[in-house]
C-alpha cells in the first residue's frame, strides 16, 4: 500500500483551531460567520482534495510529534477515516448555515463563544478520524469532550448545569477512568498504539486480559452511548439545537462509535475477536442497547429527546455490524455512520426548526404541524425514512448490508433484532409524520398557512434530506471506502 | 564564565538580595528590577547549565578550590539541572506576575519582601545544586525562616498561627534531617553526598545507617508534607499572601521530593533503598494513601485555594509512589512531575492570585460569574485544571502516563487505581469549579455587577505570566517524550529494571 | 495529644538509642568521624591556611560557603522579624513629653511637635519609669568595654576561640544593655534603624562580595587565595586575611541583626515603647 | 545485661543527648502553650547540638588550636591531640540557624498574641471555632 507523507491531514484538523482566534475577534456579526465559513469550506476541500488518492487506495500520514516510541502525536488518512472525515466536514458546512439560522433566529447570547467552541470541536472530530493511533484518538477524544461542554451549556441556566455536569461524567469520568488504563496496559503489551491491520493484540493468549480489554475501551468510549453509559446523551438534548444536531448527532456519538470501530479492527483485530468469540460478546452488548433504546424512544414525548433514544440506538447498530466479523455487516456498520449521520440530522434540524418556528418542543403539541411547515415536514419524512432504513433512502443500504451481515455470519438472533428494532424505529418516527399532516381540523393545533421557518434553517435542512434521498441512487462512494476499511 | 554558572547561580540572587534589603532603606523603587535582573541571571545561569551537563557531562564545583570531601562541592547532573531549571523560571515568572499585588499589599515593606523572596528562590536553588548534605540543611532553613516570613505576611487573624504551626512542624522535620545526617557522619566520616555513597556499602546492614535512612527520610517527607505529615501544609499555604504562596506551593515541596530522590540516587544508592531496605512496596501503599486522602480532603473544602492546597497533597503522592515503584518508568514519571507540577501549581495559583487581585477572596462563592468577568484569567485557570485532571495534550497527562506504566511495570495496581480515583476526583474538583464560575450570576457584593460583555481584567503584567505559564503547560507536555529521553533516563541509576 | 506525643516520643527515641549499639565507643579517636575528614584540618590549616585555630580554618574557609548561607539565615531572620512585625504607618497618636528639669509630664494632641532634640523636653513613653541612677551608670561604662572586647574577639578568632559570630553578638549585647537600661527610644536615637538596616546587608554582603571578588580575580568562589593578586600578601597569607574580611562582615552583619530582631520583638515593631 | 550495662556506660553521651531530645520533642507536641512549645523546641535543637559536639569528641585531646612552635613539619602535628573541628563548625551552624529560628518564632508569637491576646492553643483554637 503506498503511504504518501504529506501535511494535509494536519492542516485540515488544524484549519478551524486557527479560525478560533479569527472568530473571538471579530467584531461585527457578519465577519464572524463568514470566517466560519470559510474554515469548514477550507477544511472540507482540503479532506475532499485527499479522497481521490484514498480511493486509490494510497494513506496519507503525517507525524506530528513523538514522545515515545510507538505513541506519538501521528495522523493517518485511510479510508475509514476518510468516509468519517468526509461526513463531519460536509456536514460542519451545512450547520454552520443551519446555525446561524437558528442562533441569530432565536438571539441567542455569547454566540462568538459558541463559534469558536464549534470550531474547536470539528477540529477534534477531524483529529479523531485520521488519528493513527489510538493515544492520538484519545488526545482528540479528550479535546472533543472538553470543547463540547460550553456547547452543552450553552444555556447556562441551572438545567443546562445538571446536564453538563452528567455530560462530563459520563464522557471524561469513562475515558480517564476507562480508557486510559486499558490503553496503558495495551502499550505495556505490545510497546506500541498504532492501529494496524490484524490488530495490535493479535498474539495475545490470555482470554480473561483481551476481554477485561475490550470492555474497558468498549464502555470506556462512552460517546458511542452504549448502555448502561448513554445517558448523558438525552441529557446533553438541552443544548441548541445545531449542537445537538451536528454533535450529538454526527460528531460526537460518531466519534465514539468510530473509536470502537477503530479498537476492534486495529487494536483487537478480526482474528482475535472471532477466536475469543468476543465479537458475539459485543453483538449481544449492541443489540440489547438497540431494542432498549428504541423502546425508551417510543415512550418520550420531547421531539428531542426521542430523537436522542433513537440515537442511541441506531449507534449501536454500527457497534453490532462491525461485531458481526463478516464483511458485509462490517461494511453495512461502517456506511451507516455516514447514512445515519444526513438522516438524523435531518431530523434534528427539523426539529430546531420547530422550535424556531413555532417554539414548540413536544410531539403532542405537533399534531397538524405540516399544515404550517410543509417543507419542514418533508424533510423530516425523509429523514425518518432513511433512519427507519426504507427506501428510496440512504439508510436502505447500510441496513441491508447488517442484515447480509447477519446472514453471513449466521447470527439468527441478530437478524431479529435488526428486524425489530426497525418496526421500533417505524412505530416512533412515522406518527409523528402521520399526525403532522393526515389530521382533522379540529385536532390541529396549526392554522392551515404556511409559514416556515427562517430560510438559513430550512435550506440546510432540505439540503440534508435531499441527500439522503440522493444517497439512496449514489452511495458508491461510502461503499467503496468502507470496502476498502474492511479489504484492509 | 561558564564554568562558574553553578555558583553564579546562587550567589547572584543572594548578593542581590543584600543590595535589595539596603535599597528598601534608600530607593525603593529600585528593589524590584534588581530583584528581576537577578533572578533572570538565574534562569540564564540554569539554562546554560542544562546545556553544558547535556553537553560535557556532570560539572563539578569546588568551592573556594578546596577538594571534596573536605570542601563544599557542588555536583550538578541532569537531575539537578532540570529541577534547577524549573525553580529558577517559575521563581521568576512568579516575581513578574507578584509585583502589582506587592505593591499594592505591602507599600513600605515590599523591599524587604523582595529580599526574602529572592532569598527563598536562592535557598532551593542551593538545596537542588548542592552536593553536599550539610550544606543542604542550612539552604533548607534559609528557604524554610523565608517561607516562615512569607506565609505570617497573610491574613493577621489565621496566617501567623499557621506559619508558626509550620515552624514547629518544619523545625522538627528539619531536626530530623540533622539527626539522619549526624548519624551518616558518625558511621562514616563525612558529609559529601559522593563520598558518603562511596563509603556506605560495607556497612549497608548497620543499623545506624538504618535509622539515619529512616530519620532523613521522616524528615524529608515532613518538609514535603507527605501523608499524614502533612498537616502543616494546607493552613499556611492557604492563609499565605498571594505572591508568596504562588512562589512557595510550586516549589517547596516539589524541591523536596527532589532531595528524597537525591538522597536515594546519589547518597543511600538505590541499592541499600531497593533491595537491601525492600520498603518500596510499603511506601507506595502509603502513597496510594496520600493520593486518595488528599483529593477527598480537597473533596470537603469550600476554598478554592485550599483545595489546591490539598490537590498538592495528593500530588506529592504520586511523585514519591512514582519513585518507589522502583522502576525506570516509575522513576521517569516522578522526576517528570516535578518540573510538570510545579508549572501547572503555578498556573492554578496564578490565577488564583489574579481572582483574589479583583475579588479580595477566593470562597466558592465568590468565584461566581468569573468567566464573564475574568474570561482570560478562568482560560489560564481551566489550562492548569486540565492539566492536573491529566487531559492530553497538558504535560500532567503525560507525567501521569509514566506513573501509570511504572504502576503496570511494577504490577502496583492499587497505585494505578489511585491515581485514576484521584483523576476523577479532580475532575469533581474543578468542574465544581468552573460550573460556579460559569453558571451563577456575578455576586453583587463584589462591586457593581457588570453588564454583560462587561470585562474587568487584572493588569497585563499579572495576565501574561499566567497565559505563559499555561502555555508552557502544552509545549513542556509536547516536549515530555524528548525531556524523559534526553534528560530523565541517563541520570537514573543503572541497575533499575 | 498527649498520648500520641508521648508515643512518638518514645518511638523515635528508642530507634535513636537503638541505633548506638552500632556507634564507635565515646572519645575514640580511631572512629570514621575522626579518621576520615578532618584530620587533614588539623594537620593542614597552619600550612594552608595561617590559621592555627582549626575550628576558624574551617569555618571561613574550608567550609566557608556554608558559613556564608549560616549568615544569611541570621540575616533572613532579621529581614523576617522586621517585616513581620515593624509598623510603618501609625496613626497619630497622642505625644507625651517631661520637663526635665520640673518632671511635669505634657501630653500633646494633634500635629503640634516639641522638637526632638530640646534641651528641656524629652519625649517619653505612656508608662514611664525613671532611669535607675546605679544601672545607667554601670552600663554607660560598660558598654565601651563590651564593644572593646567583642572588637578583640573578632581579631583573636584565628588564634583563639572566637570570631564574626561571637563578637557580633557581644557587640549586639552591648546596645541591648543601653536600651534596657535607659529606654529603646534613647538607644535608636544613637542607633538609626536605617543605619541598622544597611549594616546587616552590608555585613553579609561584604563575606559574598569577597567570594564574588575571588571568583572576579579568576579563582573559584571564596578561593581567598586569588586576593594575593591584587594585595601585598603571598597566597597563604590571602587565606588569613581573606578570613579575617569575611570575619569582619561576619561580625556586622550578627551585631546589626541582633539589634533588629531585639528592638522588633520588644517594641511589637513600633520602635517606641517596650523594654 | 553487663553487655547492655557496658553499651550504655560506655556511650553514655549519646543516651543523655537522646534523652533530652526526645524531652523536647515531647514539649513540642504535648504543651499547650506556644511559647512552651518554643522552648522545647530549643531544647531539641540544643540536644542535637550536643549531640554533634560530642561526636568530635577524642579522650585526652585538647582544643583544635594548633600549637604554632609544636614542631616542624607535618610529623609534628599528632591528630590524636587535637578534637576533632568539624562536628564544632557544623553546630556553630547549627546553632545560628536554631537561634534565628527562634527569633522568626517569637515575632510569630508576638503577632499571634497582638490577634488573640493569648498564647494558650487551646483558647485561639476555641476562638477560630467561635467566628
Amino acid at each position: 500500500m503506498e503511504v504518501i507523507h504529506s501535511i494535509r491531514p494536519l492542516l485540515a484538523v488544524l484549519v478551524s483551531i486557527c479560525a478560533v482566534p479569527l472568530i473571538a475577534s471579530s467584531r461585527k456579526e457578519n465577519i464572524r460567520e463568514m470566517w466560519t465559513f470559510a474554515a469548514a469550506i477550507a477544511k472540507f476541500l482540503i479532506v475532499v482534495s485527499m479522497l481521490p488518492a484514498v480511493l486509490r487506495g494510497t494513506q496519507f500520514s503525517y507525524t506530528l510529534w513523538e514522545f515515545l516510541p510507538g505513541a506519538s502525536i501521528e495522523f493517518k488518512v485511510d479510508s475509514l477515516g476518510m468516509l468519517f472525515a468526509l461526513v463531519a466536514s460536509s456536514l460542519w458546512i451545512i450547520t454552520s448555515a443551519y446555525s446561524i439560522g437558528y442562533m441569530r433566529g432565536l438571539k441567542e447570547h455569547s454566540q462568538s463563544r459558541y463559534f469558536c467552541f464549534f470550531a474547536l470541536a470539528l477540529s477534534a472530530t477531524i483529529g479523531v478520524a485520521f488519528s493513527a493511533n489510538l493515544l492520538t484518538l484519545y488526545l482528540f477524544y479528550e479535546m472533543l469532550s472538553l470543547a463540547t461542554y460550553p456547547l452543552v451549556t450553552h444555556h447556562q441556566d441551572p438545567e443546562a448545569r445538571q446536564s453538563g455536569r452528567k455530560y462530563l461524567t459520563y464522557i471524561l469520568g469513562t475515558s480517564i477512568g476507562l480508557v486510559l488504563p486499558a490503553m496503558l496496559v495495551v502499550y505495556h503489551l505490545t510497546g506500541s498504539l498504532e492501529f494496524s491491520a490484524h490488530g495490535l493484540l493479535a498474539d495475545t493468549t490470555s482470554k480473561a486480559l483481551v476481554t477485561l480489554l475490550l470492555l474497558m475501551l468498549l464502555f470506556g468510549f462512552a460517546k458511542a452511548a452504549i448502555m448502561p453509559f448513554h445517558a448523558w446523551l438525552p441529557a446533553a438534548m438541552v443544548a441548541p439545537t445545531p449542537v445537538s444536531a451536528l454533535l450529538h448527532a454526527v460528531a460526537v456519538v460518531k466519534v465514539g462509535v468510530f473509536s470502537i470501530v477503530r479498537i476492534l479492527t486495529g487494536i483487537f483485530g478480526v482474528g482475535i475477536l472471532s477466536s475469543f468469540h468476543l465479537g458475539t460478546v459485543v453483538c449481544y452488548i449492541a443489540s440489547f442497547t438497540i431494542l432498549v433504546g428504541s423502546l425508551i424512544a417510543l415512550s418520550q414525548d420531547e421531539l428531542k429527546r426521542r430523537l436522542a433514544f433513537s440515537t442511541i440506538s441506531q449507534l449501536s447498530y454500527i457497534v453490532l455490524g462491525v461485531a458481526l466479523l463478516s464483511p458485509k455487516g462490517m461494511e453495512g456498520g461502517i456506511v451507516h455512520i455516514a447514512m445515519h449521520a444526513f438522516g438524523k440530522i435531518t431530523l434534528f434540524f427539523c426539529a430546531g426548526a420547530i422550535f424556531v418556528g413555532t417554539g414548540k418542543k413536544y410531539i403532542s403539541e405537533m399534531v397538524g404541524i405540516g399544515r404550517r411547515m410543509p417543507v419542514t415536514m418533508a424533510a423530516f419524512f425523509v429523514g425518518a425514512l432513511s433512519v427507519i432504513g426504507l427506501p428510496p433512502t440512504g439508510g436502505f443500504f447500510s441496513k441491508w448490508y447488517l442484515v447480509l451481515g447477519t446472514l453471513e455470519a449466521n447470527q439468527w438472533p441478530m437478524l431479529v433484532v435488526l428486524l425489530l428494532s426497525s418496526l421500533l424505529n417505524a412505530a416512533y418516527f412515522l406518527p409523528v409524520v402521520y399526525k403532522a399532516f393526515f389530521c382533522s381540523d379540529e385536532e390541529a393545533l396549526f392554522e392551515n398557512k404556511v409559514q416556515e421557518g427562517p430560510v438559513w434553517c430550512v435550506a440546510p435542512l432540505v439540503l440534508t434530506a435531499v441527500i439522503s434521498l440522493f444517497l439512496f441512487f449514489y452511495p458508491d462512494i461510502f461503499f467503496r471506502l468502507a470496502e476498502m476499511a474492511v479489504g484492509m | 564564565m561558564s564554568q562558574h554558572y553553578p555558583v553564579l547561580l546562587v550567589t547572584v540572587p543572594l548578593l542581590s538580595a543584600f543590595i535589595i534589603s539596603g535599597l528598601s532603606w534608600v530607593k525603593k523603587s529600585l528593589c524590584f528590577p534588581v530583584a528581576l535582573v537577578a533572578l533572570g541571571t538565574s534562569v540564564f545561569c540554569a539554562i546554560g547549565l542544562l546545556f553544558k551537563v547535556l553537553d560535557v557531562g556532570v560539572v563539578e564545583y569546588h568551592m573556594g578550590g578546596w577538594m571534596p570531601p573536605w570542601g563544599i562541592a557542588y555536583r550538578i547532573d541532569l537531575l539537578n539541572a532540570l529541577v534547577l531549571v524549573a525553580v529558577s523560571s517559575v521563581a521568576l515568572v512568579n516575581l513578574v506576575a507578584a509585583h502589582k499585588s506587592v505593591q499594592r499589599d505591602f507599600p513600605e515593606k515590599k523591599g524587604i519582601f523582595y529580599a526574602l523572596y529572592v532569598l527563598f528562590a536562592m535557598g532551593l536553588m542551593g538545596i537542588t545544586v548542592t552536593g553536599d548534605v550539610f550544606n543542604l540543611y542550612v539552604l533548607l532553613e534559609i528557604a524554610s525562616l523565608t517561607a516562615y516570613a512569607l506565609i505570617a505576611l497573610g491574613k493577621p487573624d489565621r496566617a501567623p498561627l499557621a506559619s508558626l504551626n509550620y515552624v514547629f512542624i518544619g523545625t522538627v522535620g528539619a531536626c530530623f534531617y540533622l539527626l539522619g545526617i549526624g548519624y551518616l557522619y558518625i558511621m562514616t566520616g563525612s558529609l559529601n553526598m559522593a563520598d558518603i555513597a562511596s563509603l556506605l556499602p560495607p556497612i549497608y546492614h548497620s543499623k545506624a545507617v538504618l535509622v539515619a535512612f529512616i530519620f532523613c527520610m521522616v524528615g524529608v517527607c515532613i518538609k514535603m508534607a507527605f501523608f499524614p505529615l502533612h498537616t502543616w501544609l494546607p493552613n499556611a499555604y492557604t492563609y499565605a499572601p498571594n505572591p508568596a504562596s504562588s512562589v512557595i506551593a510550586p516549589l517547596m515541596t516539589k524541591v523536596m521530593v527532589y532531595v528524597m530522590i537525591r538522597l536515594v540516587f546519589s547518597v543511600f544508592l538505590p541499592d541499600f533503598s531497593f533491595h537491601v531496605l525492600h520498603i518500596g512496596p510499603a511506601l507506595v501503599w502509603l502513597a496510594c494513601l496520600a493520593i486518595i486522602m488528599g483529593s477527598l480532603l480537597a473533596l470537603t473544602q469550600r476554598n478554592l485555594k485550599k483545595m489546591l492546597t490539598y490537590i498538592i497533597v495528593s500530588e506529592i503522592g504520586y511523585m514519591v509512589g512514582g519513585l518507589w515503584l522502583g522502576n525506570r518508568l516509575g522513576m521517569s514519571g516522578a522526576i517528570l512531575h516535578i518540573l510538570n507540577d510545579a508549572i501547572m501549581t503555578l498556573c492554578l495559583f496564578l490565577a488564583v492570585g489574579n481572582i483574589a487581585y479583583k475579588v479580595k477572596q477566593v470562597g466558592f462563592e465568590d468565584l461566581k460569574g468569573l468567566f464573564r468577568k475574568m474570561p482570560v484569567t478562568m482560560a489560564g485557570f481551566v489550562a492548569g485544571a486540565l492539566s492536573v485532571i491529566g487531559v492530553p495534550p497538558t504535560c500532567g497527562f503525560f507525567s501521569k502516563w509514566y506513573l501509570i506504566s511504572g504502576a503496570i511495570q511494577a504490577g502496583q495496581y492499587g497505585f494505578m487505581a489511585a491515581l485514576l480515583f484521584s483523576s476523577l476526583i479532580n475532575i469533581v474538583l474543578f468542574f465544581r469549579v468552573i460550573e460556579i464560575a460559569y453558571f451563577e450570576p456575578m455576586n453583587p457584593l463584589h462591586g457593581v455587577a457588570p453588564k454583560r460583555g462587561i470585562i474587568e481584567e487584572v493588569p497585563l503584567s499579572m495576565l501574561i505570566p499566567l497565559l505563559l505559564v499555561a502555555v508552557s503547560l502544552i509545549v513542556v507536555g509536547i516536549y515530555s517524550g524528548t525531556i524523559v529521553n534526553h534528560i530523565i533516563v541517563p541520570v537514573l541509576p543503572k541497575g533499575i529494571g | 495529644m498527649k498520648k500520641i506525643g508521648f508515643i512518638i516520643v518514645c518511638l523515635s527515641g528508642a530507634l535513636l538509642l537503638y541505633a548506638t549499639q552500632d556507634f564507635p565507643r565515646w572519645g575514640d579517636p580511631n572512629s570514621p568521624a575522626n579518621t576520615h575528614v578532618s584530620p587533614r584540618y588539623i594537620q593542614k590549616t597552619l600550612e594552608e591556611t595561617d590559621v592555627p585555630n582549626a575550628v576558624t580554618s574551617i569555618l571561613a574557609d574550608y567550609r566557608g560557603y556554608d558559613t556564608m548561607f549560616e549568615t544569611t539565615v541570621i540575616f533572613a531572620a532579621g529581614m523576617s522579624c522586621l517585616i513581620l512585625l515593624r509598623v510603618f504607618k501609625r496613626k497619630e497618636e497622642d505625644r507625651y513629653y517631661r520637663h526635665i528639669s520640673t518632671g511635669v509630664t505634657l501630653r500633646v494632641k494633634g500635629e503640634k511637635t516639641i522638637p526632638e532634640k530640646s534641651k528641656e523636653f524629652e519625649r517619653i513613653d505612656t508608662i514611664w519609669t525613671p532611669y535607675d541612677l546605679i544601672i545607667k551608670t554601670v552600663s554607660r561604662f560598660l558598654v565601651p568595654f563590651i564593644q572593646l572586647f567583642a572588637l578583640y574577639v573578632l581579631a583573636h578568632g584565628h588564634e583563639s576561640p572566637g570570631g564574626g559570630f561571637q563578637g557580633g553578638v557581644i557587640f549586639g549585647a552591648s546596645f541591648i544593655i543601653l536600651a534596657i537600661a535607659f529606654d529603646l527610644r534613647t538607644a535608636l536615637r544613637r542607633f538609626k534603624e536605617k543605619t541598622d538596616g544597611l549594616l546587616a546587608a552590608l555585613g553579609v554582603f561584604i563575606y559574598a562580595g569577597i567570594g564574588a571578588l575571588c571568583l572576579l580575580l579568576g579563582g573559584n568562589f571564596l578561593n581567598y587565595k586569588e586576593l594575593a593578586r591584587i594585595f601585598p600578601f603571598n597566597k597563604i597569607e590571602a587565606r588569613a586575611y581573606g578570613i579575617l574580611g569575611i570575619e569582619t562582615g561576619v561580625f556586622i552583619a550578627v551585631m546589626a541583626v541582633m539589634v533588629c530582631i531585639y528592638v522588633n520583638i520588644v517594641s511589637e515593631g513600633r520602635h517606641d515603647e517596650g523594654l | 545485661m553487663e553487655a547492655l550495662i557496658h553499651h550504655v556506660v560506655g556511650k553514655y553521651n549519646y543516651w543523655l543527648y537522646i534523652i533530652l531530645m526526645m524531652i523536647g520533642l515531647y514539649a513540642m507536641i504535648a504543651k499547650n502553650n506556644l511559647i512552651k512549645k518554643l522552648v522545647g523546641m530549643n531544647i531539641f535543637q540544643t540536644a542535637i547540638i550536643l549531640f554533634y559536639v560530642s561526636i568530635g569528641c577524642k579522650k585526652g585531646a585538647t582544643i583544635p588550636i594548633i600549637e604554632e612552635h609544636a614542631g616542624m613539619g607535618e610529623h609534628a602535628i599528632r591528630v590524636a591531640d587535637y578534637i576533632n573541628p568539624l562536628p564544632h563548625v557544623l553546630m556553630l551552624t547549627a546553632i545560628v540557624v536554631s537561634v534565628s529560628t527562634f527569633g522568626v518564632a517569637l515575632a510569630l508569637a508576638v503577632k499571634i498574641y497582638q490577634q488573640y491576646k493569648t498564647l494558650e492553643e487551646d483558647e485561639i483554637l476555641m476562638r477560630l471555632r467561635e467566628k
